[in-house]
């Protein structure tokens, strides 16, 4: 017990919300900049989660590589649906309030067909594999591969992300557009055409944390809601168009979740909850919000 | 008689402060200008008298009552009434939603729809909005948003009527009608503290100026007295 | 002139619609409808999916393969047609789909949905309108309560009572003395731990951490390390599936390696054992038991059956039960040779049957007769290792460590 | 320009079809066959949640995800008090129940706006179940409820009372001065506070009226579902689709979102049993849809056919 053991806790959070942290980092794209509250995002990840799996089980291809393949094909597809449903839904509304709106229920359409779909490709049977199941022991403190990796990634695309928002002008674009889409547009940006990339990165994410996901948990087409309402969760509390605060608010739910996991397993989500419901009633714009 | 009197009047936001030690004054039926640079702390101080954010430390006193962190609507039904530097009206709805509105919740409060419908006819007719009843607010032009805002504010039927920049954004021959809108309600009884950068109308309806900078009191006098101030011929005429 | 010809064709179309709709008003018996509303999407469609869907669709083939059951009745084989409705996973759906079955498309007999809370909703009304229901995915002590008041409902599964005090004596049998014994927050994990608990101090057992954590949980590794910290002989986890693959991950990852490892639901599922290998999972136990080993006549030609028609292995859990509910109604037309459903109850309700999971008697609404209370994965296979009697094979003790 | 200030037949409209409503009502289960009164009851605990959520959320635009814990609420006190209770006394106390929680959110979520508010609501609902979670796991150790089942056609009389109620409820406050001053909420919150309504007050007071309904509705659906837990009771679903209707059907609207409530509900039905397999797919394409071409609802179609006719009738 002690000190150690709640290092260890604490690590083993940090690692859960590494993966948090990617997923709503994504949706943080669609809703922060694209303005999709995104209901359909943990769709996306169950697609990645699938794609790896028939790759591997029925290929023999190697978990990490299939993102090569699944990946740029979820990106397309991210950016056909908001060119084709979003852009013109974006439009034809008459406020950004009622796209708001109207951009829910389209994702909610999307969600049923996309699970739907699933169903009818792989059944709804679980599915799992095995993968870097594999540990690796820091003296005494034991984390799975699988989850250091999902780690690893996120904090790269973390830091990558904010580079790129930080340092290139398609960056700084994307931050004004958060911002403001009218001033992104006097900066000379092609506005759909960066809310319909903003939009496929978001999907390329969900689909990346997929396939790590299918390596930790056993999934079936009907995993995706779940992730939706972390990443909602983690996008809000982080500070709506703030990506980095996306990614602060997905560690700090993995954080929070396995510390009172460890506190007290039986109270764990009223204290993880109580907590979220308080972070936001301290900073009602969110951790990094305004 | 001083219908409205602040002693101390006291915001910091974070370490800085909009408004320090603000003492001011406004009698029955004066016009009264409130002048500054930008970050003077003008709308600070109207925030703080119509309630929109509570003081660090003073007294604002109303009609005799000290009215200093009350909520907007009980100000609001104490007689003191408001506009906003950006117009703030009720877009979607009609003009005439806007000022039924108004009169059903405002000082008077219970009026009987069909009273409150004359009412706003009578007020649009004032501000020279008439024949704009079922006009959705948000189509109008800003000359004639202000002009709402401005009838709106009048039918809580307020003692105190504070205008925050009326004229900003205004071509030359609106700024008069403006002008003339003001004299035309304060002859109807109504008090005005108005915040105006337009110098020249704010000169020639006022009777009385304050002029504010980094959050204090630097001068007060007539427009004439004003315009003669060494202090603010340096800082805020800039000459 | 155009108004008589207008009347004309009105009678013309009521007559016609009554020709078309007669033969539906039962008249003219030609088949057998059931129908059923169960999980196709939401939460409990895996389960329903692997359960017993795959058997209600394997059966309906096999029975209209022969021609239909046989109905004294009615002198002929009936084939029977099956309506799947999908229920959602919300009760309110299930709920209302059974009405529409039994009200607007009038079918025969009703199967189960998919798990404890459905049965719970879907047994009153099914026993509202006097139908037979053999519910095999409810494992529950509360049903004890109730039972009396659904006559129409029969309980094939174990139920935690018996299923938890084989567990115990497997513990006993084993000499184990200190455990650590957690559970999933809903009615499973409480029902299982409120005859476990009880049970294992009766037997001076000790449960050094008595916990729950909630459905859901993405990462049991906090408590995983209290437990192994605790150094206890056995885990006995009270778990949904997918907190079962959870835990086993994560012990696993942990290199948590107690003596006796016991979990709950999803254990005897065989993408349990694909997941991780047959080999990394030697030695765990499970709820539920049963094999195509077992000695009842037609178990391992369902087995082989289901494996060529599905191309995957049934559950070693209820999938042998939702079959088995399957054989006792058919059994239960020809022997009462109608479709009343009153009679057919009270067959139900009274004799035994043959089936894959064994002679099958009904006490009080319960099945009396279980192949087994707890497996233990063995060379790829689930082996029956308690009840004592019904072993297929002699339990390993302790468990190999993880690989 | 919209024609407001001609009260009469405004006032005639909404009392002359609810007297039909009313009458229909009474008569129609004696002649309808029994599954489509069970159907109807669907409809009616849908247009409940969809109106009650649109009092509050409609005009001020304000997105609460609340609804299934006033709604699960009700449940549970039915579920809880059902054996003890006569019904219409659960039907009054889970509307009470409701009432009183819904307060209790409305003024902990005072300071929040926006999506803030949306996601506060949410997490709310799920501590709430949560709790009740816990509560039933720790201290009365069980998870899950038989409720006392009461017969369709008593459960059809009281769900069509609530509805009425409910409607009258919605239409006295839209048309209210009330009404009008959520609307302001909607467009300028500062400024509502500035012409002297008590911006915070109405707030709390029009989401906890706009829970009565829901709560009620919830206690009376209990006796039909028979089996509860928390998961049932407060499952997100209830939140989610009063939204989801009231865009689909149009949120300005009363109508609309009678409407709204009313395609959905028949649709799933529909899609559900006809199929079972697809059921999904169909119902995403046509939701897309809809939005894609009506994206102001199913009441924006009216309009579109009114300004359609103008166009054909000035040719």
């Amino acid at each position: 017990m002690g000190g150690t053991l709640l290092l260890d806790i604490i690590i083993g959070g940090l690692i859960l919300g590494g993966l948090y942290a990617l997923i709503a980092v994504g949706l943080g794209l669609q809703y922060g900049v694209a303005r999709v509250l995104n209901v359909s995002h943990g769709e996306f990840i169950m697609l990645g989660a699938f794609a790896t799996y028939s790759l591997y089980t029925s290929f023999g291809i190697n978990p990490l590589v299939s993102l090569v393949i699944s990946g740029p094909i979820v990106f397309g597809l991210g950016f056909l649906i908001h060119r084709t449903l979003f852009q013109h839904l974006r439009k034809s509304s008459e406020s950004m309030a009622a796209f708001e709106g109207t951009s829910i229920l389209a994702s909610f359409g999307l969600l049923f067909i996309i699970q739907n779909i699933a169903l009818l490709s792989w059944g709804s049977d679980i599915k799992g594999y095995t993968y870097l199941a594999g540990t690796v022991d820091f003296g005494g403190a034991i984390y799975a591969q699988n989850r250091l990796l999902a780690f690893l990634f996120a904090i790269i695309i973390g830091l990558a992300f904010y580079f790129f928002l930080a340092r290139t002008r398609f960056g700084k674009a994307i931050r004004a557009a958060a911002q403001d889409v009218d001033t992104a547009q006097l900066m000379g940006v092609n506005i759909h055409r960066m809310l319909g990339l903003c939009f496929g990165l978001g999907a390329l994410m969900a689909a990346l944390a997929g396939c790590l996901i299918s390596m930790m948990f056993e999934i079936t087409p009907l995993m995706g809601l779940p992730y939706s309402i972390i990443a909602i969760i983690a996008v809000v509390l982080g500070g709506l168009g703030n990506i980095l605060g996306s990614l602060l608010g997905g560690l700090i739910l993995g954080l929070v979740g396995n510390i009172v996991m460890y506190i007290h397993p039986g109270l764990s989500l009223i204290a993880y909850y109580m907590i979220f419901l308080l972070l936001i009633l301290v900073r009602p714009t969110g951790i990094l919000g305004k | 008689m001083r219908i409205l009197e602040g002693k101390g009047v006291q915001k910091y936001f974070g370490g800085l402060a909009a408004t320090a030690d603000v003492d001011f004054h406004i009698n029955q039926g004066e016009i009264v200008g409130l002048i500054g640079p930008n970050g003077a702390g003008k709308t600070t101080l109207f925030n703080l008298i119509s309630g929109s954010i509570a003081p660090t430390s003073g007294t604002i006193m109303f009609k005799g009552e000290n009215i200093l962190g009350l909520k907007p609507h009980q100000i609001c039904k104490r007689g003191l009434a408001r506009t906003f530097q950006l117009v703030k009206l009720f877009g979607s709805m009609t003009v005439s939603q806007n000022i039924l509105l108004a009169c059903f919740f405002g000082k008077s409060g219970g009026v009987h729809k069909s009273d409150a419908q004359r009412e706003s006819s009578r007020l649009l007719e004032f501000v020279g909005l008439s024949g704009t009843d079922g006009v959705i607010a948000k189509e109008l032009t800003i000359a004639n948003q202000k002009r709402l805002e401005v009838a709106r504010a009048l039918a809580t039927k307020p003692e105190l009527l504070l205008l925050d920049e009326l004229m900003a954004g205004l071509n030359p021959t609106e700024v008069a009608q403006a002008t003339e809108l003001v004299l035309e309600i304060r002859k109807k009884g109504t008090t005005i503290f108005m915040i105006e950068h337009v110098m020249k109308a704010i000169m020639g309806v006022s009777d009385r100026i304050i002029a504010l900078h980094y959050g204090k009191k630097i001068s007060e006098g007539t427009p004439e007295e004003i315009t003669t101030d060494k202090t603010v011929k340096e800082i805020y005429l800039g000459i | 002139m155009s108004g008589m010809i207008k009347q004309l064709r009105v009678v013309f179309i009521l007559l016609a619609v009554l020709v078309v709709a007669f033969p539906l008003t039962g008249y003219c018996k030609d088949k057998i409808l059931i129908g059923t509303a169960i999980s196709l999407s939401g939460p409990y469609a895996p389960g329903a999916g692997m359960t017993q869907i795959p058997n209600y669709k394997m059966w309906v083939e096999e029975v209209n393969a022969k021609g239909g059951i046989y109905v004294k009745e009615y002198g002929k084989r009936l084939p029977v047609e099956l309506i799947i409705y999908d229920d959602k996973s919300d009760i309110g759906t299930a709920v209302k789909l059974v009405e529409k079955l039994v009200l607007e498309d009038k079918v025969d007999l009703l199967l189960p949905p998919w798990g404890t809370a459905m049965h719970f909703a879907v047994g009153p009304v099914a026993n509202k309108y006097g139908y037979p229901l053999i519910g095999p995915t409810i494992s529950s002590e509360k049903l004890r309560k109730v039972a009396h008041k659904i006559p129409y409902f029969f309980g094939i599964l174990n139920m935690p009572r018996e299923q938890g005090a084989a567990l115990v004596d497997l513990l006993v049998e084993f000499g184990i003395k200190k455990v650590a014994l957690i559970y999933v927050a809903d009615a499973y994990g409480i029902e299982w731990t409120a005859e476990v608990s009880p049970a294992l101090k009766a037997k001076g057992i000790k449960a050094v951490i008595e916990q729950s954590y909630p459905l859901g949980a993405k990462d049991l590794s906090p408590l995983l390390k209290k437990i192994k910290a605790a150094n206890v002989d056995a885990l006995l986890g009270m778990s949904y599936p997918p907190d079962t693959f959870l835990i086993t991950a994560q012990s696993m990852g942990l290199k948590l390696n107690p003596k006796l490892f016991y979990l709950g639901v999803g254990v005897a599922f065989p993408v349990y054992r694909d997941k991780f290998g047959a080999k990394a999972v030697e030695g765990v136990m499970g709820a539920g038991a049963w094999n195509p080993k077992l000695p009842y006549p037609g178990a391992k030609e369902y087995y082989d059956r289901h494996v060529k028609k599905w191309n995957k292995e049934p559950d070693r859990w209820g999938s042998a039960f939702a079959y088995a509910s399957l054989q006792i109604l058919e059994q239960a037309i020809e022997k009462t040779g109608t479709l009343d459903r009153k009679k057919l109850r009270d067959v139900i309700a009274t004799e035994t049957f043959p089936t894959v999971i064994g002679p099958v008697k009904f006490e009080g609404g319960f099945n009396i007769q279980a192949p087994g209370e707890i497996g233990q994965w063995q060379n790829g296979e689930f082996e029956v290792v308690a009840g004592k009697p019904k072993r297929t094979a002699k339990p390993i003790y302790p468990k190999p460590a993880w690989p | 320009m919209s024609s407001t200030n001609n009260p009469a037949p405004k006032w005639l409209f909404p009392l002359v079809l609810s007297f039909i409503i009313i009458i229909l009502a009474a008569v129609i289960p004696r002649f309808l066959p029994p599954y489509t009164i069970i159907s109807l009851n669907d409809i009616f605990m849908y247009i409940v949640l969809t109106v009650s959520w649109a009092v509050f959320s409609g005009p001020t635009r304000y997105i609460s995800l609340a609804s299934a814990a006033f709604f699960g609420i009700g449940i549970y006190v039915s579920a809880v008090l059902g054996n003890v209770l006569p019904f219409l006394a659960a039907i009054a106390l889970g509307g009470l129940a409701s009432f009183l929680l819904a307060l209790l959110v409305g003024l902990s979520s005072l300071r929040l706006r926006g999506m803030y508010f949306t996601i506060f609501t949410f997490g709310l609902s799920e501590l709430i179940r949560h709790s009740v979670l816990w509560w039933e796991v720790n201290i009365t150790r069980t998870v899950g409820r038989l409720v006392v089942s009461v017969d369709n056609i008593t459960v059809y009389y009281a769900m069509l009372t609530i509805v009425l109620l409910t409607l009258a409820m919605a239409y006295f406050i839209k048309n209210s001065k009330y009404g009008l001053a959520l609307l302001a909420i909607g467009e300028s919150e500062e400024a509502t506070d500035h012409i002297g309504v008590n911006v915070n007050a109405l707030k709390i007071l029009a989401f906890a009226m706009s829970a009565v309904f829901m709560g009620a509705a919830g206690a009376t659906m209990a006796t039909r579902w028979t089996y509860i837990d928390p998961s049932i009771a407060f499952n997100p679903l209830f939140s989610f689709m009063p939204v989801l209707m009231a865009i689909f059907g149009g949120v300005h609207r009363i109508y609309g979102q009678i409407i709204g409530a009313t395609a959905l509900t028949l649709l799933a039905d529909m899609l559900l049993t006809k199929f079972p397999y697809y059921y999904n797919l169909l119902y995403g394409i046509i939701l897309v849809a809809v939005i894609l071409f009506l994206p102001q609802g199913l009441a924006g179609l009216r309009e579109r056919m009114s300004k359609w006719r103008k166009h054909v009738l000035v040719k």
